[in-house]
């Protein structure tokens, strides 16, 4: 079954100031196929994809499309060629409605003569997410909507513009589409997906490599700008490719179990009876020192608000908490801040990173006070303490004086986690540790938690995949419908077996 | 250079690439150094050191307020009050200087502070955003000045002594320039070397994100209201010892002008880019300009239209594009 | 310096503004001055600004190396303090119209060879006892005040003060500062109205609030029976005046201010007056002004067809003490 | 303290949810300037209460609604630049140049000229075009919004006052004035026109590909312009259209005044400025719109009305009016809709 080529890459360059993202790549896409891009965070794969979109104009080679050399302008002309892209960083407008966010530039298919038809488009809005499974009200604000109901909103945007365009095969970038998805959508999504590969090329690029591997017909490893190898999808090794993205072999044994340890019965904290009105029932629990505590369960569990409490962006509405055993009260965050209690959120880039600002402001701005003498900030000291954790988590940058706006998507999330691991915090809540972060760094992230934990820090984690939680726990509090349901203890030589989980969570 | 998702590069940047790697405040730098060579080509007395002095002394004023007026807009902020306070201070100032005597200084700066904190209150604790918060206490602040006196108030010849205590010369430089150095000294340390300076380029430039690692953003909106409140203050102080008077109006050009001076320094009114280094090359193109079109005799019919033309071209070549994202 | 007497001096105007016609009329007066002397004249604006007024001065001293005279209109009345320090120290003679602290004299300064003003409370008076008389002394009027911090401002409402004081029946019901500015007049003026519906008259201390008054009354249907007064002596009042919608106005001549101003100031550098010996009554006087109304409104509006601008001390009017 | 205060906020918010799921709560949440009316019913009360109802007078409401004419065309204008996110201190700058070309152009005192009502297309194409220079230098050049529009107001000022030399033109031609203070069913006529302008923009807003565009650039540039948005085109045009109707602006003060003045631009930019915050109008962008401008205007010249209806000193002015101001917009600003409160 030969496969007619699409696109074709020839010794595409990119060049960044300090920084060569693409270095003389070459690639063929072929029609009705879903292509798998991985590699390292930073290894280029966004900068590919914004050039096939003409959101970047490369520096040297040539991108043919349907076999003609072309040079793209921007979105509108890459949409118009068929090839459409769902942002890493996602493309929302926060003040716009959902209907208003999903016809954005294409208002003309809705007009009569000068104006538009809002109810034309609503009702086409509501047409095009229930086909996605969605339920969302076409006229909400999107500010309002959920990190994961914004991705779909986006998703389901691409498949209506490759309907409206007719092309005979449309491409579909999809630049990490499943780091904020539930399990449920992301479900859906890969069913769509394979539904509309009969007619169309899709580019998926994720650091979920099993997801990756289970819907990929073609996977391609990038690595430090340059196309290493490809292999054909479904029968690909997962080692095999970490291996390759990486350039070495990947320490064995999942989630350094090896260095789990035993914590202490100290107890560090204590949370007794806390409920939200509609949201999560009265629950206890303590957390010892140096545990590392999981916390599971389906969204709608009360897990998400239930952190949110304790890092205090969040009020509970009634129950208590202990530090060491003395009753605390968090309204906000400065004030869990103040008992050592640190809360990683999951929107990174939103809520965790100053993308204006460079990579050392926002390592260092929670530890400023250590970077003093003589009651001024050290200039030295500054840089010493970001380059040490911009070593920890593996940021690849030029300085610790680059932009945050400039690092790839993975980076700035290891920046937010290096400027959290590097605060004095004695218990760290970590929503998703690894989301979006390459199998290399994560191996380094899951290190360094164990450290932690050795050091006599406790941890709150909520993970990508039940696996990692497993993995990474000492125990896990199991929630469903606000209430705890169950408590399993997770020592390194008696892991609880998935499945068994998943029988209490859902 | 390239910024997300915009394909071509301006012509200028095309140019500036040439000289790329070069720290962008230098763009700024050789801007005012190109003024200063246009002026005193076009006429020999520019470089005189009385003019220089003169420049010096009313550069060191808008300075003072332009410091203080750049932390309110780190904050992405603004702070439409500094004419207000300016005038109060000076009324306050002439008002006591003689029963106070050199005392009657640090009354008026802490008249000024407290104005300052009034708004970072008002601002953070109600949630009021800063232009209708200043713009409002503004007209507070100038009735207040109404209230001590309606008449301007000139400087009693008693007190011509105290007064020329800031309004002097220390080894034949004004001393005014001498505060006006130090002044920008404090504010760089602040900005740079503390932390409150560090949080409020935080809060600039990702409010949220601030609040979620513990920044008491509250705090820090209030300091830095009152930071600028500070800085109008010393300008006030400064202004009414050079005039030798005080009265509620005295103050009200200094508004737009210290907004002007901080961006075309470079710092953005969106907050979190930019800062004092900056505004001090913003304040000096300012006063070069000022001064420089009457030394070298442009017409007078058309000086105003001068000065915007020079200033935007002061601000196309020297803007320092690299930082921002986004240019509003 | 030495060379520099070898160039000619310059005359210098630093006055407020020049986008009114008052101001405007000043460099008028200066180019005069300036052609028949042959001098080269420069004219320098604050727009407001005390401290601008004060640094152009210090730049235009530096420009010339003090060969210059000014005639100089402070934005603020205590800003010639530092401008008699200023100027003393660089040994530039100048004379100032209109604005200075009563406390501060001309005669304990040296270069600061006279200061000149209008007589703004009589200013008022005249202009408010006219506006009176057309309503035959009884009923009610409202007021538009200047720059509320401004003396000139102050001293014309004074005046107004004064002759209420002396026509118990006639009432001051509401008063408004509208900064100078004819825009803000007619604001303000539509919003006093509202309340007041039956004045009799408007008194603004300005010709351009007067007129923006004027324009809220046409606006309302009663130009011309209401009437209105200003000061200052516009070409737009005194058709007013002709028109039977205006009562009385007062010119203060501007170019002839600005033209013996620098010509004072002139004879003192060029060593024909000296300012040691000058008696008071030249250092600081009230200049006579022209009261305006519908009997020498035509006149006046033919103009001035010549200045004299040798005859220093002719406008002399009262001694300022 | 500190505790104390976020426990009223957190009052508020859930005051606010509570009030949101009653009846009247929709009615509120679904009119988007409910707050601003509110706020301009409050300043209503208080002022009729202080002048014995005279605040309530038909004549005064014509009196504000007259006055608020002209305000109104320019928060209208300069609030198109604010929802991109943008600035425009270009205001006085424009209306000068406008408003002397007009003086100068219609038949006056000073000049022979008599151009009729051709008038009213020159000063547009005056006022837009110096909008397009505001969008070019913003958008080609990629200058700061903020100083450009401040320096092309310097120099279109000064240009004024050039072409003027600083004197005030008086006009020779009655009809523009007759128009501007004539009354429609008892409705002063240029305030019909400045809500038929609000109505135009409203429905270029919410109804054209333009408007929503508008809104999406004012949410994020970058976004916008990702998805397709052409935003150096909307934002020259949106630059160009707010200094057209400036020029509007300038002719209508000539017209009301009778005669023209480069400083008729003065003071103008502050109230306008204000009119868009107390409207509602988000001053970082993307939220908020004509209706916001027309309400914020109307609550802004009420209480300049009010004031002087009151009789309240002049030199108290500023102050009651700063704490009018505050308080009217902490009464009522959506703290939830404009998010961060710079
Ligand atoms: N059907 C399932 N099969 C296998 N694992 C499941 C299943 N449902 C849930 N899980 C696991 O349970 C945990 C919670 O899943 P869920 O998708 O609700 O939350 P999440 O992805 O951690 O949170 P978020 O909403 O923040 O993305 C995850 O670790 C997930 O892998
Ligand atoms: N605008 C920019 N300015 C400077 N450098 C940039 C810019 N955008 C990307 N880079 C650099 O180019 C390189 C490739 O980045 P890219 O975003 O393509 O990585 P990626 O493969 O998508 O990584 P991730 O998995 O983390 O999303 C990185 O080193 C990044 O720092
Ligand atoms: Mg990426
Ligand atoms: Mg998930």
């Amino acid at each position: 079954m030969e496969k007619k080529k699409i696109i074709e890459f020839k010794g595409i360059r990119k060049v960044f100031p300090g920084v060569v993202a693409l270095k003389g790549f070459d690639l063929a896409i072929y029609e009705k196929e879903i292509l798998g891009l991985v590699g390292e965070n930073g290894a280029g794969k966004s900068t590919l994809m914004k050039i096939m979109t003409g959101n970047y104009q490369p520096d040297g080679g040539q991108f043919l499309l349907r076999g003609q050399p072309i040079v793209l302008g921007g979105s509108m002309e890459a949409i118009e060629h068929g090839i459409g892209m769902v942002f890493q960083e996602g493309s929302i407008l926060p003040n716009l409605t959902v209907t208003e966010n999903l016809f954005l530039c294409h208002e003309k298919e809705f007009s009569k003569g000068w104006f538009i038809s809002e109810s034309a488009m609503v009702a086409e809005a509501r047409k095009a997410l229930e086909e996605n499974g969605l339920d969302i009200n076409p006229t909400t604000l999107c500010g309002n909507l959920s990190p994961a109901q914004r991705q779909m909103v986006e998703i389901t945007r691409l498949l209506w513009l490759s309907r409206l365009y007719r092309h005979e095969n449309p491409i579909l970038i999809l630049d990490e589409p499943t780091t904020v998805l539930l399990e449920k959508e992301i479900k859906t999504l890969f069913e769509i997906l394979n539904r509309i590969k009969e007619h169309a090329t899709v580019i998926l690029i994720s650091h979920r490599l099993e997801e990756i591997i289970e819907n990929s017909d073609r996977i391609v490893v990038l690595k430090d700008g340059d196309y290493v190898t490809e292999m054909p999808g479904k029968a690909a090794d997962i080692f095999k490719i970490e291996q390759l993205m990486v350039g070495r072999d990947m320490v064995e044994g999942y989630y350094r179990r090896n260095e789990q340890v035993d914590p202490t019965d100290t107890v560090v904290l204590e949370v007794k009876d806390l409920a939200i009105e509609s949201i999560l029932e009265p629950i206890s629990f303590t957390l010892h020192k140096g545990e590392i505590l999981a916390l599971v369960g389906l969204i709608g569990s009360g897990k998400e608000e239930l952190v949110k409490c304790l890092g205090g962006s969040m009020q509970a509405t009634q129950g208590s908490i202990y530090r060491n055993g003395k009753r605390i009260s968090i309204k906000q965050p400065k004030h869990a801040i103040a008992h050592a209690i640190g809360y990683i959120p999951i929107d990174r880039r939103i809520e965790g990173l100053a993308t204006d600002l460079d990579i050392a402001d926002n390592i260092n701005m929670l530890v400023y006070k250590k970077l003093k003498s003589r009651g001024f900030i050290n200039k030295r000291k500054e840089r010493d303490n970001a380059n040490h954790w911009m070593g920890v988590v593996k940021v690849k940058a030029t300085s610790h004086r680059m932009k945050c706006g400039n690092l790839s998507g993975g980076n700035q999330q290891k920046v937010v986690l290096g400027k959290w691991l590097s605060a004095d915090a004695e218990i760290l809540i970590v929503d998703h540790p690894t989301r979006g972060i390459d199998v290399g760094a994560k191996d380094e992230i899951y290190h360094h938690i164990r450290q932690l934990a050795k050091q006599g820090k406790s941890m709150i984690i909520m993970c990508d995949t039940l696996e990692e939680d497993i993995g990474l726990c000492n125990r896990m509090l199991i929630l469903k419908d606000g209430k705890k349901v169950n408590e399993v203890s997770c020592p390194p030589d008696a892991k609880p077996a998935p499945t068994d989980i998943i029988e209490s969570i859902v | 250079m390239q910024k997300d998702g915009i394909g071509k590069q301006p012509a200028i940047k095309r140019i500036k690439g040439r000289v790329a790697g070069l720290p962008a405040i230098s763009y700024a730098l050789g801007m005012l150094v190109l003024f200063i060579v246009i002026f005193a080509v076009g006429s020999a007395t520019f470089l005189t050191r009385y003019n220089m002095l003169t420049i010096g002394n009313s550069a060191a004023i808008l300075l003072a307020v332009a410091m203080g007026q750049v932390f309110a807009i780190l904050t992405g902020g603004i702070d439409l009050s500094v004419g207000g306070i300016m005038s109060l201070v000076s009324v306050v100032l002439m008002k006591t200087l003689e029963p106070l005597g050199f005392w009657a200084y640090w009354l008026s700066l802490a008249v000024g502070i407290a104005a300052g904190f009034l708004n970072g209150l008002i601002n953070s604790r109600f949630r009021i955003p800063s232009f209708i918060t200043t713009l409002g206490s503004n007209g507070i602040f100038m009735s207040i000045a109404y209230m001590i006196s309606i008449k301007p108030l000139s400087a009693p010849s008693s007190s011509f002594g105290v007064l020329d205590i800031v309004n002097g010369t220390t080894l034949g430089i004004r001393n005014i320039m001498l505060l006006g150095v130090l002044i920008f000294m404090l504010f760089f340390v602040i900005q740079r070397y503390t932390i409150t300076g560090r949080n409020i380029m935080l809060l600039g430039s990702n409010e949220k994100m601030s609040w979620l690692s513990g920044v008491d953003i509250f705090k820090v909106r209030t300091i830095a209201f009152t930071l600028s409140g500070f800085g109008a203050a010393l300008a006030g102080v400064m202004l009414a010892s050079n005039l030798y008077s005080g009265y509620p109006t005295l103050g009200t050009v200094y508004i737009l002008n210290s907004i002007a001076s901080v961006v075309i320094g470079g710092t953005a009114m969106t907050g979190g880019a930019g800062g004092v280094l900056n505004t001090l090359v913003g304040v000096m193109v300012m006063s070069v300009i000022n001064n420089g079109m009457n030394i070298i005799g442009i017409d007078v019919y058309a000086q105003q239209s001068f000065l915007g033309v020079l200033v935007i071209i002061a601000v196309a070549i020297s803007f320092d594009r690299s930082k921002l994202s986004v240019i509003k | 310096g030495k060379e520099a007497a070898a160039s000619p001096t310059t005359l210098s105007i630093a006055i407020r503004t020049l986008t009114n016609p008052y101001q405007a009329n000043y460099k008028v007066g200066a180019d005069m001055l300036g052609e028949l002397e042959g001098l080269p004249v420069v004219t320098l604006t604050c727009e407001g600004s005390s401290e601008k007024q004060l640094n152009d001065v210090r730049a235009l001293v530096a420009k010339t190396n003090g060969n210059v005279v000014f005639m100089i209109d402070p934005n603020e009345s205590p800003n010639v303090i530092p401008l008699a320090r200023e100027l003393d120290a660089a040994g530039v003679y100048w004379v100032s119209w209109w604005n200075k602290p009563e406390d501060v004299k001309v005669w304990d300064y040296k270069n600061w060879v006279s200061h000149i003003s209008f007589d703004g409370i009589s200013a008022g008076e005249f202009t408010a006892e006219t506006l009176f008389k057309s309503f035959g002394y009884e009923g009610k009027i409202i007021a538009l005040q200047g720059l509320l911090s401004n003396s000139i401002a102050q001293d014309r409402f004074v005046g107004l003060q004064n002759i209420l004081k002396k026509h118990p029946k006639v009432q001051m019901v509401a008063f408004e500062a509208a900064d100078w500015d004819r825009t803000i007049a007619y604001e303000k003026t539509r919003n006093m109205l509202v309340a007041h519906p039956d004045i009799k008259g408007i008194w603004a201390a300005n010709d351009n609030m007067a007129l923006g008054a004027l324009e809220a009354l046409r606006a309302v249907g009663r130009a011309g029976q209401v009437l209105v007064t200003g000061v200052d002596g516009t070409t737009e009042i005194y058709e007013a005046i002709k028109k039977g919608e205006a009562a009385a106005t007062v010119y203060n001549d501007s170019t002839y201010q600005a033209g013996i101003g620098l010509a004072i100031a002139l004879a003192a550098k060029n060593g024909e007056l000296d300012v040691a010996k000058m008696p008071k009554d030249q250092r600081q006087f009230f200049a006579e002004a022209t009261n305006v109304d519908i009997n020498n409104v035509d006149e006046i509006m033919k103009g001035a067809s010549s200045y004299d601008f040798e005859n220093l001390f002719a406008s002399f009017s009262r001694p300022m003490n | 303290m500190k505790t104390k205060n976020s426990r009223s906020l957190e009052n508020i918010s859930t005051l606010r949810s509570k009030v949101s799921a009653s009846a009247v709560g929709k009615l509120y949440h679904s009119i988007p300037i409910s707050g601003q009316i509110i706020s301009l019913g409050i300043v209503a009360l208080i002022f009729s209460l202080g002048t014995n109802g005279q605040f309530l007078h038909i004549s005064n409401i014509m009196t504000v609604l007259g006055l608020s004419a002209i305000p109104m065309i320019l928060c209208l204008a300069v609030h198109q630049v604010i929802i991109l996110g943008a600035m425009d201190l270009s205001l006085e700058g424009i209306v000068a140049i406008t408003a002397v070309s007009a003086g100068l152009l219609l038949k006056n005192s000073v000049t022979a000229n008599d151009v009729g009502l051709w008038i009213i297309p020159i000063v547009m194409l005056i006022g837009g075009l110096a909008g397009l220079v505001n969008g070019l230098l913003n958008t080609k050049l990629r200058m700061p919004s903020f100083i450009s529009t401040l320096g092309m107001s310097w120099t279109l000022f000064g240009v004024a006052i050039m072409i003027s030399k600083g004197s005030s033109i008086p006009l020779r031609d009655l009809r523009f004035q007759k128009v501007i203070i004539s009354e429609f069913l008892g409705i002063p006529t240029v305030f019909i026109l400045a809500i038929l302008l609000g109505l135009v923009l409203y429905i270029m807003q919410n109804k054209t590909k333009l408007g929503k565009h508008m809104y999406a650039i004012g949410g994020n540039e970058i976004l916008a312009k990702q998805a397709g948005v052409k935003v150096d085109r909307i934002k020259i045009s949106i630059f160009g259209l707010t200094g057209m109707i400036y020029g509007l602006a300038g002719l209508l003060l000539v017209a009301r005044l009778n005669s023209s003045a480069a400083r008729y631009g003065n003071n103008l930019l502050f109230p306008a400025m204000t009119a868009v915050a107390v409207g509602g109008v988000s001053l970082s962008g993307g939220v908020g719109g004509a209706l916001n401008a027309v309400i914020g205007t109307i609550i802004v010249v009420a209480l300049n009305n009010g004031l002087v209806l009151m009789q309240i000193n002049p030199y108290m002015q500023s102050a009651v009016n700063g704490i009018v101001l505050i308080s009217a917009v902490a009464l009522t600003i959506d703290r939830n809709k404009i998010g961060i409160i710079k």
